[in-house]
């Protein structure tokens, strides 16, 4: 086993502060930066010698919920977890249903499941980028972030009906297929993107304030990201090729050429800089998804057999599916199942646990934020306090989501 | 020597089953005082971090499962997710921490003491994290705490 | 005929520099219409380069001008809170000092060939050295609020002083040494025909940036730091005292931009006889006109940079700033031993 | 870094921002003056047409938020829907399960209300029809439009 260089202080948990010489300076909950949580930063002078992150403020005990409802009902529930990634957090729970079920999913739901889960982590590495910008006060990054994020909530919206709640994955396929202008408006939203970064760049990314602020900060070594279990664009930052696309056969992402980034410094910056090359390897699967997509279906044929003729009609017409009665009480047979989805922020990862009836005995969901929540306890240490609010934004920790 | 074989040349001795009930999922159980050793031994072939810590109320046979699920970010082990379980007595639930095994345990551990009331013993955290500090019901991921829910008719005058 | 004569005595005493320059321009009718337009423009730019609209529905047909009016009328009637463990009465007084302070030097900053309030042979290190005072003041605030938020605050002030403070001096010493004088005025008739920055490019370059960090503005806006510490020294300020101390740093800003305007970009010149025949300081219009345009700059700065650490702001001001005032001096002295004579 | 490179570092940044500042694009919508069209497949405010409806409670039964109810009045055997958007999530399920095509969206999103009982909608009022009350005051239709060199605009239509 490597040896781990994070010093895992398990002695400085238990110890008392009361009384330590220490400043202790509370960031949160009600504050411009942190969001829903709270940090005991603890201080010697300028240097962080302790952080406890102080976490469950938007907790809503969802894995309970899930348990007093029908299998399909949690899918809007999980949905607002992280509500910023929605097709990511409920992909992983309609996965790991299917197992359950055994239904196979058709081809062109596939591409589209990729599609949106795509524009959805665009969409959400966006998000991350520009708070990553305010924490460090630079206030157009932060606008920029958000007001190009509209572009991809757009699509997503022309795609599903809905800016953000798509509710889209369904077991055995998804609700809507694609509209007639949408690879047009994609493709132009695509080539307005890579335009864009380019400025994102020269602004922010090479400005020597941001260089000097991220650089060289909050390393995570490649042996402690694999021991922690860091997940997502953190772990790849740090030289670990992972990613659950790679892993888990969801998806199209079998029959697509893509890449996974990979970064060798582990630091703030590159943590950054590796969002910015997911988005160019996401618009770039895009691309491929609208020049590969099969004809076909979009849902289960099991499911479309259920569905009455008339109806049928009007699906093809509008392009919207319809749900046979049988959804409103799936019941998987007895058993559980495991899956994996790879979300902006990193690994979701989903445990069901089914009795044969139709709501679910146990379901455990344990998201990237919170696997991640282990960084913002470790990274800090020994930089200094103006340091925190630049790895809390390296970070892309999304509270919601790691309280469930 | 593929994985499975692997596994179960190393576990034969203290697991009590070994399953593969889907080609991504091998499932290990173990009793409940060698879950230590266990862990150690999925450790030392490659599964190095945790996915998740579960507990699972079994109120009709008076026990919680807990369940571990191990993975790995190597090429020849990331498809797969090793799954750990044990039981502990439902009115006393102790359980060795494996905080030292897996130090990403530190906050699973912490989330399953808190909905759960699971004890990890030599876990040097044992407080709420989730629910709030003055939480003095019963845990609510056991079953005998209940949600209220709601009827889908309303009579009307 | 006593009342015409009352009414003309009147004019005649308003429009003597004495009480001209500090009342009405460059003092304190000119601050206030600069507090209220700089911010608006500020807002502006930032939502400009943002993509956004910006202020706009306070009077719209002008853009929302008016924006920064309602904000201070709110600011204005809103109730003030004083910390119950505070220092009440240093918490009340720093406020306003914040703002007088900054606006002292204003009496010893000629607006137009011999049209100041008080004539001083020394104003260039008089300037500097009141406008050093508001600092003080802060870290006063920030004691006095006996907040964590605040203390921090207002250490780091302590820290940003010494990092810019010597650099601001020498820089603008630099100047003086070339042009053999300390009074401003004499500085800026020095400079009809070409401007101090050509002459001396690495003082305009260090008196630039120092003053950048004197005033607080990115990337050097440490101490308000609002992603750690909420605003720094003014996190327990509310209502119109919070209104005073943001007003203060624009305030500092302006009186540093005359300064630099007259030392580097030659001051009223190109001076504008016609309108200086009506009345003298309005022939100095461009002193304010270049002041104006280098502070909109310097808030167009907020829309490209993110903020330093403490750390990189004291090594830049301590590591590259005060080298490159210490070689603004050399290069005067070069300058003057080349024999280059204005 | 070298002083060279981090000299054009800074100018590239700050010519940067001059050139958004004379650029001529926004994004922003001025919301009550300009209403951007929503196509036709939004999930907006739920309609719902009785004639159709066959009383199968399906909607009801799938609603993840406990927002519709089927209401009985005293003494009928049939049931109608009828929906609380205090609760609704617009997840659109009860749309999409209804055999009889009795519920549709609608793609109008911007509707207030002054109080929660208001926002309570038994089977007689969920049938009524939707307008934005930023187009009843005469705002100015826009609709989305991609533009490769200014990203997403609103032009009128």
């Amino acid at each position: 086993m490597e040896q781990s260089s994070l010093t895992f202080r398990y002695k400085e948990l238990e110890r008392a502060w009361d009384g330590e010489k220490v400043y202790e300076v509370f960031i949160g909950p009600q504050h411009p930066a942190s969001g829903h949580m709270r940090f005991i930063v603890r201080l010697d002078g300028d240097i962080i010698v302790n952080v406890e992150p102080d976490i469950g403020y938007v907790h809503r005990t969802m894995e309970k919920l899930a348990e007093t409802k029908e299998y399909i009902k949690s899918i809007p529930l999980f949905e607002r977890a992280t509500i910023i990634d929605s097709n990511n957090i409920t992909l992983g729970y309609v996965r790991a249903l299917e197992k359950l079920l055994g239904i196979e999913v058709p081809p062109r739901a596939r591409y589209l499941r990729t599609l949106l889960s795509e524009i959805n982590r665009i969409a959400s590495h966006l998000y991350g980028l520009g708070l990553a910008g305010i924490f460090i006060n630079h206030s157009t990054m932060f606008m920029w972030g958000f007001g190009d994020r509209e572009i991809w909530l757009q699509l997503a919206e022309e795609l599903t009906g809905a800016r953000l709640t798509h509710t889209y994955s369904i077991p055995g396929g998804v609700r809507s297929d694609l509209p007639q202008d949408f690879k047009d408006r994609a493709l132009k939203a695509i080539r307005y993107m890579e335009r864009r970064l380019k400025d994102y760049m020269k602004i922010f990314f090479n400005n020597p304030v941001t260089v000097a602020r991220y650089k060289d900060i909050g390393i995570l070594k490649k042996e402690d990201a694999k021991r922690l279990g860091i997940v997502g664009p953190n772990l790849r930052a740090s030289g670990v090729r992972y990613d659950a696309r790679l892993v888990e056969d969801y998806g199209a992402y079998r029959e697509i050429d893509f890449e996974v980034p990979v970064r060798e410094e582990g630091d703030a910056l590159s943590r950054l800089l590796l969002r910015i090359d997911e988005i160019k390897i996401s618009m770039d699967i895009i691309r491929q998804v609208l020049e590969k997509i099969p004809d076909g279906p979009i849902l289960a044929e099991k499911y479309l057999r259920l569905i009455p003729p008339k109806l049928r009609k009007t699906m093809e017409e509008t392009g919207r599916v319809k749900f046979p009665g049988l959804f409103a009480s799936l019941r998987p047979p007895p058993g559980e199942a495991t899956a994996r989805v790879e979300m902006g922020h990193g690994e979701v990862f989903y445990h069901i646990i089914s009795d044969g009836s139709p709501k679910p005995y146990r379901v455990r969901i344990v998201t990237p934020s919170f696997r991640n929540l282990l960084l913002l306890r470790y990274l800090p240490v020994g930089h200094r306090f103006m340091d925190f609010p630049a790895i809390y934004g390296s970070v892309d920790y999304f509270p919601p989501e790691a309280d469930r | 020597m593929n994985l499975r074989e692997k596994i179960e040349e190393k576990l034969k001795d203290i697991a009590t089953s070994i399953e593969y009930p889907r080609p991504d999922l091998i499932v290990i159980a173990v009793n409940r005082d060698r879950i230590m050793e266990a862990a150690q031994r999925i450790v030392e072939l490659g599964f190095d971090h945790l996915a998740s810590v579960e507990g699972v109320d079994l109120p009709k046979e008076n026990a919680i499962e807990v369940i571990y699920h191990a993975e790995s970010y190597e090429e020849e082990l990331r498809n797969t997710i090793v799954e750990l379980k044990t039981r502990v007595a439902r009115d006393d639930p102790k359980l060795q921490s494996l905080i030292n095994v897996w130090p990403n345990a530190l906050y699973l551990e912490r989330e399953t003491w808190d909905m759960l009331g699971v004890v990890f013993e030599g876990h040097p955290e044992l407080k709420r994290l989730l629910l709030p500090p003055w939480w003095d019901d019963i845990p609510p991921l056991r079953k005998d705490y209940k949600v209220k829910v709601e009827g889908i008719i309303v009579g009307t005058k | 005929m006593m009342v015409l004569e009352i009414i003309e005595y009147i004019i005649r005493l308003i429009l003597s520099p004495p009480i001209f320059a500090p009342i009405i321009y460059p003092g304190l009718v000119t601050v206030l219409v600069i507090l209220l337009s700089i911010i608006w423009v500020e807002r502006k730019i930032a939502a400009k380069v943002q993509l956004r609209y910006g202020p706009l529905y306070v009077s719209k047909p002008i853009g929302g001008a008016l924006q920064m009016l309602a904000d201070a009328t709110r600011f204005f009637f809103q109730e003030i809170i004083v910390p119950r463990d505070a220092d009440s009465i240093a918490f009340l007084i720093a406020p306003a000092a914040s703002l007088v302070l900054p606006l002292l030097p204003i009496v010893f900053v000629p607006a137009a060939p011999s049209f100041v309030a008080i004539s001083v042979e020394y104003s260039l290190p008089l300037v500097l050295a009141i406008s050093a005072l508001t600092p003080i003041v802060i870290i006063v605030m920030a004691w006095a609020a006996n907040n964590k938020f605040t203390i921090i605050g207002g250490i780091r002030e302590a820290f940003m002083v010494i990092a810019y403070e010597l650099s601001l001096f020498i820089s603008a010493l630099a100047m003086a040494i070339f042009y053999g004088t300390l009074n401003l005025e004499d500085i800026v008739s020095m400079q009809k025909s070409l401007p101090g920055v050509i002459l001396n490019p690495l003082a305009a370059i260090t008196f630039f940036v120092a003053m950048v960090m004197a005033t607080s503005r990115l990337p050097f806006d440490i101490v308000e730091g609002e992603q750690e510490i909420v605003a720094g020294p003014f996190t327990e300020y509310t209502g119109i005292l919070y209104g005073l101390v943001m007003g203060a740093g624009y305030v500092q800003l302006y009186i540093l931009c005359l300064v630099f305007v007259e030392l580097f970009l030659s001051g009223w010149y190109p001076y504008i006889g016609l309108l200086g025949e009506i009345y003298p300081a309005l022939g100095g219009v461009s002193l304010f006109i270049k002041a104006y345009l280098l502070m909109v700059f310097i808030v167009f700065l907020r829309s490209v940079y993110g903020r330093y650490r403490l750390d990189q702001a004291i090594s830049i001001g301590w590591k590259s700033l005060l080298p490159l005032s210490l070689a603004s001096v050399f290069l005067s002295l070069g300058l003057l031993a080349a024999g280059v004579v204005i | 870094m070298s002083i060279l490179s981090s000299v054009k570092r800074h100018i590239d940044a700050i010519s940067t921002g001059l050139k958004y500042l004379f650029a001529s694009s926004r994004m922003t919508v001025r919301y009550p003056e300009y209403s951007i069209t929503l196509r036709d497949n939004y999930r907006g405010m739920i309609r719902y047409y009785k004639d159709k409806c066959i009383s199968c409670s399906l909607c009801a039964r799938i609603c993840p938020a406990d927002a519709i109810k089927m209401y009985r009045k005293a003494g009928e055997k049939k049931m109608y829907p009828g929906i609380n958007y205090q609760r609704c999530i617009f997840c659109g399920f009860c749309v999409s399960i209804c055999p009889a095509d009795a519920l549709e969206h609608t793609p109008v999103h911007d509707i207030a209300w002054e109080s929660l009982e208001e926002m309570i909608f038994p089977p007689e009022e969920f049938g009524r029809e939707w307008v934005s009350p930023a187009l009843e005051e005469g705002a100015r239709r826009v609709k989305a439009v991609f533009d490769e060199k200014r990203g997403l605009t609103h032009v009128p239509e």
